[in-house]
């Protein structure tokens, strides 16, 4: 579904990501891992299109969409979590829901319900602006705003940091949730929790120092260990 | 594993009594009391939106209570105190998203930061002395960041930019500090040594941290307190706290407890 | 008393003007953060047009159908204004967001630029637009005299400042614009096409811009200087009400409108002018951010 | 733009410097001045120059600040080395001069009606003083129109200074000062103002407003419904330019005091209007500043071809009693002054945009820039 | 080897060194007309070394320097025309009904007062702006804002109250200057190199203080002045003191400029001007200190230069140039000379020693 192959990443000069291939396939969860600062986030945002590769190929569905804005990837179904959240600060928490369900380039008028029944507490606050909700309620908004466009694959990036444990917990019930709803779901997760990783994640990258340096369908003690700073 | 402090020995570093915080009509924190003792690791925990932050928010000064007490060390009140001056006293605080100087070197982060005479004039004349860039050097070996001594911190991951931050808070050497979820966005090892950092750190002083990761408070914790929904809920150790019943339904889920 | 409602009257009128002139930079600095110091040679461009489509009438059309050339300055002044604002936007403007002071410069510079255009064009002695005749005298009610292209402008910015606020926020093109505005990048990320909401909001800026030059027309003659004499007054009014704030804008407008006459009147147009401007510089004391703060929790 | 000679051409060629504003504020006035400072080089070039030579406009723009306008006339002076600048319209343009034509010993010949109180040996005046302007115009109102002033000026020098010279002279004829008014530049909001005259309900406005805010003013005050009939204004600032930005229908019936209108009746200005408009445009006008603009050049020539230099000292040594028949009349340096001797003309504006002359002085009024010849005024001239 | 020369000398310090020896140099080749114009150009360049302190390095705009210039040369002249006049009153107070010279202007009837106001006077009345404005948090557009109210209050004011400040005519026509004649080519000289030298003074002082750690809390203040404060700086008094000091700074170059032109007016220190006063700082390159002074400089000259050779056409000149740097050289001229810099280090590490060895 979707795949790059050596891409390379970076902040204007500088490069951070140089190698980055990795493959999901239709209805795969695949987990991207490592240390601080390796890069991991910005291969994301290569991927998402925020950020601009400089190298390699990215391809979604067997069509290349290296030179296609995030616009266009949204349209064809990505949904993206940032790291650090970027809900719209001056939009209610309604309004941030309802841009998200418009995303995949559809016209809506109201969020659907199942969204308010993932996260209880934003539809009491529907109407409070997105900016000045609590560091997690803001996590569990840019989750809602990603998931309402029902996208084809899903870009998330340390979704749970910030979240309380039971709305944790919840979360991969959601995903899993959902997976059953949508079979062809594809997700590309990155995540520090090693736990979180297993319970959910089909297949597993590692990166370190802007490459990735391990792939494999279960997460091996004694390889990846060092690599992932446990 | 922490002994768990149940009797008050020594006294409160910080008080805080019947402290309510309101925006617009909304209590975000409401009828709030609490206290925390030197040498202390204090977790302050609860749901999403429970007031946690708020109250650091209070506590230093970024947030002006509506109503209720903060004193610090039996002697100071700190509601409608300026946060320099807060920060003077001996509070220091991390915040939920890394903020750091981006166009400054992280040596240079760190030396700003450091406990030092911060008055206009004494920092006009002031010139890094051998004192100083020892102490700065050993923090960066201490945050792991020797290697990035002389890059911009903007160009930092999110991880490094955390630690960087916490470097520069206990570079002011506060007798309170306060921490909004350290742990965000590190590995486990990283945790892992964040936590023995505070154990380390709590000789000093008090240390009051806001976190979600049940492990690391479990490993850490002196003592946790529980808010929900802007009210104290409960408090006590972790595994007094675990058994709430309370506590499980708003926070931890039954889930957590039995995995 | 009769006199109180005539300067509160005025007060309410100057108010309208401003607000006029500042409901484009509302848009344009308010939502977007482009310090856009070419937004008085926008509001020249609008007058301008009208000048021009005058001169059309005066030339292809009856005499009899002569005061329509100003129904039709409308429009055509936003039109025009607005396809200006978008080529600015992607010449220029487009390059330049998230560096507003940045923005600052390269306007001043297209101020000057387009000041000299028109000095090249028009000449440089200022012309001068014929106002429609049915909006001279003015409407007697008890003994106050209201002019009637006063009642014009007030009915006008009634109804741009009622539009653009349905538009902005009850729309979801709205809400894509204001999503844009927050974090383009993220924007594009939930499928909105940044590039198009960006131009298409400076172009609607710009084109308020353009119709306010239009009612300038009825206030004074029209030069290549025009917009010097009001970009100032038009910063100061959406930061008054509070950047990114549409309510804070119309508040800025009359308060500083209500307040000018009210002290022009008690002292005298020059000092009426310094007092306001000190009033401006004590109240940002008190409101730092303006009547209306659009305040976030984040950091800063 | 025109180059400066190269050393080969010196010979032939007289270089005379031309600073106006050509972009800022006040280049919507000052342009047209310049149009007819060109357009009479233009004409001396044409009858075989000055002592034989051709003229050279060296063409600067003081661009509506006085600090260019002092910078650039040192510029002309000693880089370029003019002897004589055609230029400058407000008198804080031609304050930034003078010293430098002081210094470097240069001529200025400034064209606009001014408030007097000056007589530099390096400037000669050849808009009006105020006894060739604003002293007759007050009295003809006093006659006229009645004797309850209101006046209404731009804050700068020239119309406070108007007005101080207007209120002693009331006061010498027991008239009534219903109020003053001043109003910053560019000022586009009468609406007080106009409350202020519906209050004290005067009977003449003597008006020294400058530019743009002509038009706000009296747009606003025809639509309050106030007519000719009800209050006179007289305005010493507005001329025929000034009426097209505002509208012939808002100010019909008003007057303005000059030393003459674009219907003047000579021979001379029939020519000069139509080869102004056959230079620049039928839609153009003239007007007393562009007029001034005019024959200032030509009497600048006349002086030369008497001393038979351009030297500076040689030109104001000879300039004493030179005369040309200009569009308003025949005018004549008056040498001590350096002032000109000019018709004082009132006009009132027809619904064509045009004035008609109700009055004129007969003759060319003496140039008295410091009103030695008033009693009444010596409260302002002395301390 | 090359490239190392290169980089030595494109750091600020030298090439300020360089700047400075060319000022030294250039009267000897310049016309008195040309000395005279550069030596006001330099008194431009001191104000933006304490424009790019505050905006540079501190991240505040102020858009209302044109004020604290004024006030500077408005000082200098008041002294300058009482040492030029006969009479004890300006000639233009005796037509404003004035018999008595104001007590404003009794204070600088000295010269040691006049020099000591022209500094001082500016930064009082920046240092209560600023302490109020920045105690209050007034930050970012609305501090620029707030600045352009006051330049607009304060012009006006002196623009209406002719009657002691001369209007819209302002001061002019001081000839006398400690006994010499402001004209002569002499005088000009010596002013020029006063003025230079107080641009190497100036320059000298903010540099160090840029590198100090002083400096480092400026930046600081740009880029995230919450967190600041949370280390426990008072900002708002460290924002009032860089404020107050470009205000010094300033006032000085208001001084130098009014003594080399002969005049000032409100027209001068306006909207406009005190716009483009920014506009050279962002020229040259912000947070920089030298590029201001190289960008005051050639804008100035720039100017000066198309105005002279296309009257009619220079504002299309400048500005295109305000936006061609801003759209192709945002970070200004020394943005050009940095890169050249980038150029020159990377080849020098290619082969040799890497730049982040750690000093311990
Ligand atoms: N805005 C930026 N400008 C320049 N360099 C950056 C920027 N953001 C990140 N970097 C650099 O890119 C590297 C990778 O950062 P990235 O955020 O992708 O790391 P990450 O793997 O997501 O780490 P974390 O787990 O801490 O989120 C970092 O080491 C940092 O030096
Ligand atoms: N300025 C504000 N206006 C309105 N509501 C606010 C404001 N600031 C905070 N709140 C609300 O106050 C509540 C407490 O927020 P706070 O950030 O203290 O929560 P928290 O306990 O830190 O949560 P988290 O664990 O998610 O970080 C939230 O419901 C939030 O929406
Ligand atoms: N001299 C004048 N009219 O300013
Ligand atoms: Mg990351
Ligand atoms: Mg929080």
């Amino acid at each position: 579904m979707l795949k790059s192959t050596n891409l390379e990443v970076g902040y204007g000069e500088s490069v951070v990501v140089r190698n980055g291939s990795l493959e999901v396939k239709k209805g795969q969860v695949v987990c991207l891992m490592g240390r601080n600062g390796v890069g991991k986030s910005t291969l994301m945002k290569g991927i998402m299109g925020v950020l601009k590769p400089t190298q390699g190929h990215l391809y979604y569905n067997g069509e290349s969409i290296i030179e296609s804005l995030p616009t266009k990837r949204a349209h064809r179904g990505f949904g993206y979590v940032p790291q650090g959240r970027e809900i719209f600060g001056t939009l209610t928490v309604q309004e941030n829901l309802l841009i998200g369900l418009e995303s995949n380039g559809t016209k809506q008028k109201t969020v659907p319900e199942w969204i308010y029944d993932y996260f209880p507490d934003l539809k009491e606050m529907k109407n409070r602006k997105g900016g000045d909700l609590s560091g997690g309620q803001q996590q569990q908004l840019a989750i809602g705003r990603a998931l309402a466009a029902n996208p084809n694959l899903l870009l998330l990036d340390e979704p749970t940091e910030g979240i309380q444990p039971n709305i944790v917990a919840d979360i991969q019930d959601i995903i899993e949730n959902i997976k059953s709803k949508q079979k062809d779901l594809s997700i590309l997760l990155i995540e520090q929790s090693v736990d979180f990783a297993r319970r959910i994640a089909d297949y597993y990258y590692i990166m370190d120092n802007g490459k990735i340096v391990y792939e494999g369908g279960e997460l091996k003690e004694k390889d990846t260990q060092h690599l992932l700073g446990i | 594993m922490s002994q768990a402090t149940v009797f008050h020995k020594q006294e409160a570093i910080l008080k805080a009594s019947q402290v309510t915080v309101q925006f617009g009509g909304f209590k975000a924190i409401d009828n709030f009391s609490f206290r925390i003792d030197d040498h202390e690791i204090h977790f302050l925990i609860g749901p999403n939106g429970a007031g946690k932050t708020t109250f650091l928010d209070a506590v230093c000064g970024k947030t002006s209570t509506t109503s209720g007490k903060l004193l610090f060390e039996n002697q100071t009140e700190l509601f409608k105190k300026k946060e320099f001056e807060i920060v003077r006293l001996g509070i220091g605080r991390k915040f939920q998203a890394p903020s750091i100087f981006t166009n400054l070197s992280v040596a240079d982060n760190l030396e700003l930061a450091m406990k030092q005479d911060k008055r206009l004039l004494p920092i006009l004349k002031a010139k890094r002395n051998g004192g100083e860039e020892s102490s700065i050097e050993e923090m960066l070996k201490l945050i792991n960041l020797k290697v990035a001594r002389n890059q911009e911190a903007g160009a930092l991951s999110h991880g490094q930019k955390q630690w960087l931050e916490i470097g520069m808070v206990m570079m002011q050497q506060p007798h309170l500090l306060l921490l909004d979820e350290p742990i965000a966005g590190m590995t486990e090892e990283e945790e892992e040594k964040t936590g023995h950092l505070l154990c380390e750190l709590k000789k000093k002083c008090a240390i009051l941290v806001v976190e979600h990761n049940m492990d690391f408070v479990r490993s850490f914790s002196d003592k946790v307190t529980v808010m929900h929904q802007g009210q104290w809920l409960c408090d006590g150790t972790m595994e007094d706290v675990q058994e709430n019943d309370q506590v499980l339904d708003v926070y931890l889920g039954r889930r957590e407890v039995n995995a | 008393m009769e006199n109180f409602l005539t300067q509160i009257f005025n007060g309410a009128s100057l108010g309208s003007i401003l607000l006029l002139i500042a409901l484009g930079l509302a848009i344009t600095f308010g939502l977007m953060r482009v310090i856009n110091m070419a937004h008085g040679e926008l509001i020249m461009i609008g007058a301008y047009t009208a000048y021009v489509i005058q001169l059309i009438f005066v030339t292809y059309v009856p005499d009899a159908m002569f005061d329509f050339y100003f129904i039709l300055a409308i429009p055509g002044a936003f039109l025009i204004a607005a396809l200006v604002g978008s080529l600015l936007e992607t010449g220029v403007i487009r390059h330049l967001y998230g560096r507003p002071l940045d923005s600052l410069l390269a306007t001043f510079g297209i101020g000057l630029i387009l000041q000299q255009a028109a000095r090249s064009i028009f000449g440089a002695p200022n012309v001068g637009v014929t106002n429609p005749s049915f909006l001279s005298g003015s409407l007697s009610v008890f003994s106050l005299e209201l002019p009637y292209s006063r009642l014009f402008i007030l009915g006008l910015v009634a109804l741009c400042f009622t539009a653009l606020a349905l538009f902005l926020y009850k729309t979801a093109y709205g809400r894509k614009i204001r999503a844009v505005m927050q974090n383009r990048d993220m924007a594009m990320s939930v499928g909105i096409s940044s590039r198009r909401v960006d131009n298409l909001t400076f172009a609607i800026g710009s084109g308020f811009a353009g119709v306010a030059g239009v009612a300038l027309t009825l206030l004074g003659p029209i030069g290549p200087t025009l917009g010097l004499t009001y970009i100032v007054d038009a910063f100061m009014v959406v930061v008054v009400g509070g950047v990114g704030a549409l309510v804070g804008t119309v508040a800025g407008a009359m308060g500083i409108g209500v307040f000018n006459t009210l002290f022009e009147y008690w002292t005298n147009a020059s000092m009426g002018k310094v007092l306001v401007f000190a009033l401006i510089i004590l109240f940002l004391q008190w409101r730092p951010s303006g009547l209306f703060p659009q305040t976030s929790r984040s950091l800063d | 733009a025109y180059e400066a000679n190269d050393e080969s051409g010196e010979e032939e060629k007289i270089p005379v410097g031309i600073l106006h504003s050509l972009s800022g504020t006040m280049a919507m006035s000052e342009t047209s001045v310049m149009d007819a400072e060109l357009m009479a080089i233009e004409e001396i070039n044409e009858a075989g120059g000055v002592l034989g030579k051709e003229l050279v406009p060296i063409i600067e723009d003081g661009a509506s600040q006085p600090s260019t306008f002092s910078e650039r006339a040192s510029k002309l002076l000693q880089q370029d080395g003019v002897d004589v600048i055609f230029g400058g319209w407000t008198s804080a343009s031609r304050k930034a001069m003078l010293p430098v034509l002081e210094g470097n010993n240069g001529l200025l010949f400034y064209p606009i009606q001014y408030e007097g109180m000056e007589a530099s040996p390096n400037i000669f005046y050849n808009g009006a003083a105020p006894n060739q302007q604003i002293v007759p115009a007050v009295d003809w109102l006093l006659e006229n129109k009645g004797d309850e002033f209101f006046l209404l000026g731009s804050d700068y020098v020239f119309p406070r200074l108007a007005n101080q010279i207007i209120s002693a002279q009331l006061e010498e004829n027991d008239a009534t000062l219903v109020d003053e008014q001043y109003t910053p530049m560019g000022h586009t909001d009468y609406n007080t103002v106009i409350s202020r005259i519906q209050e004290s309900k005067p009977s003449v406005i003597f008006n020294t407003l400058n530019g743009d805010s002509n038009v706000a003013f009296f747009q606003q005050l025809a639509d309050a419904g106030i007519t000719p009939d009800d209050v006179t204004v007289l305005s010493a600032s507005v001329a025929e330019e000034e009426i097209t930005g505002i509208g012939a229908d808002a100010i019909e019936g008003h007057y303005a005091s000059w030393n003459y209108f674009q219907s003047t009746d000579t021979a001379e200005n029939e020519a000069f209007a139509e080869n102004y408009q056959e230079a620049y445009g039928s839609d153009r006008v003239t007007g007393d500043p562009i007029e001034a603009g005019y024959f200032m050049v030509h009497l600048w020539a006349k002086a030369v071809e008497e001393a038979g230099t351009t030297d500076v000292d040689e030109v104001r040594a000879a300039a004493d009693g030179i005369q040309f028949d200009a569009p308003n009349g025949t005018v004549t340096i008056d040498g001590d002054t350096q002032h000109v001797h000019k018709t004082v003309r009132i006009g009132e504006v027809q619904e064509d945009g045009q004035f008609e002359e109700v009055w004129n002085s007969g003759k060319p009024v003496e140039p008295d820039p410091y009103l030695e010849e008033f009693d009444w005024a010596s409260d302002i001239t002395e301390p | 080897m090359n490239t190392q020369i290169i980089q030595y000398f494109t750091s600020r310090k030298w090439l300020f060194m360089i700047l400075f020896a060319i000022l030294v140099v250039l009267p000897s080749i310049l016309t008195d007309f040309h000395i005279n114009l550069l030596g006001q150009f330099i008194a431009f360049a001191i104000l933006v070394i304490g424009l790019d302190l505050l905006w540079g390095y501190t991240g505040v705009l102020s858009l209302g320097h044109g004020i604290f210039f004024g006030v500077g040369a408005y000082i200098m002249a008041m002294y300058l025309t009482m040492a030029s006049e006969d009479s004890i009153i300006p000639e233009f107070m005796i037509w404003n009904g004035i018999t008595e010279l104001p007590v404003l202007w009794v204070m600088f009837q000295h010269p040691a007062a006049a020099i000591a106001g022209a500094i001082v006077v500016p930064m009082l009345i920046a240092g209560v702006i600023g302490f109020f404005t920045f105690r209050n948090r007034i930050k970012d557009v609305y501090f620029t804002i707030l600045t352009q109210a006051l330049v607009i209050a304060t012009v006006t004011l002196i623009v209406s109250r002719q009657d002691i400040t001369g209007g819209s005519d302002g001061l002019t026509g001081f000839t006398n200057f400690f006994g010499h004649s402001l004209q002569t080519p002499s005088t000009q000289l010596f002013l020029y190199y006063v003025s230079l030298a107080n641009l190497a003074i100036v320059f000298i002082l903010c540099y160090k203080l840029t590198k100090s750690r002083f400096g480092k809390a400026l930046i600081a203040i740009r880029d995230q002045e919450n967190r600041l404060r949370f280390s426990g700086y008072n900002t708002a008094i460290y924002k009032t003191f860089i404020f107050t000091l470009s205000a010094g700074i300033a006032g000085l170059a208001g001084m130098l400029f009014v003594t080399q032109l002969g005049i000032i007016t409100p027209e001068e220190i306006g909207i406009v001007p005190s716009i483009e006063m920014a506009l050279w700082v962002a020229i040259g390159g912000r947070g920089t200190l030298v590029g201001p002074v190289i960008g005051a400089i050639l804008v100035n000259a720039a100017k000066a230069g198309f105005s002279e050779m296309y009257p009619e056409m220079w504002p299309y000149f400048l500005g295109a140039v305000f936006v061609i740097v801003v759209l192709f050289f945002p970070k200004g001229l020394m943005g050009i000379v940095d890169h050249f810099k980038k150029r020159g280090e990377k080849d020098v590490s290619g082969n040799s020693i890497p730049q982040t060895g750690s000093h311990s």
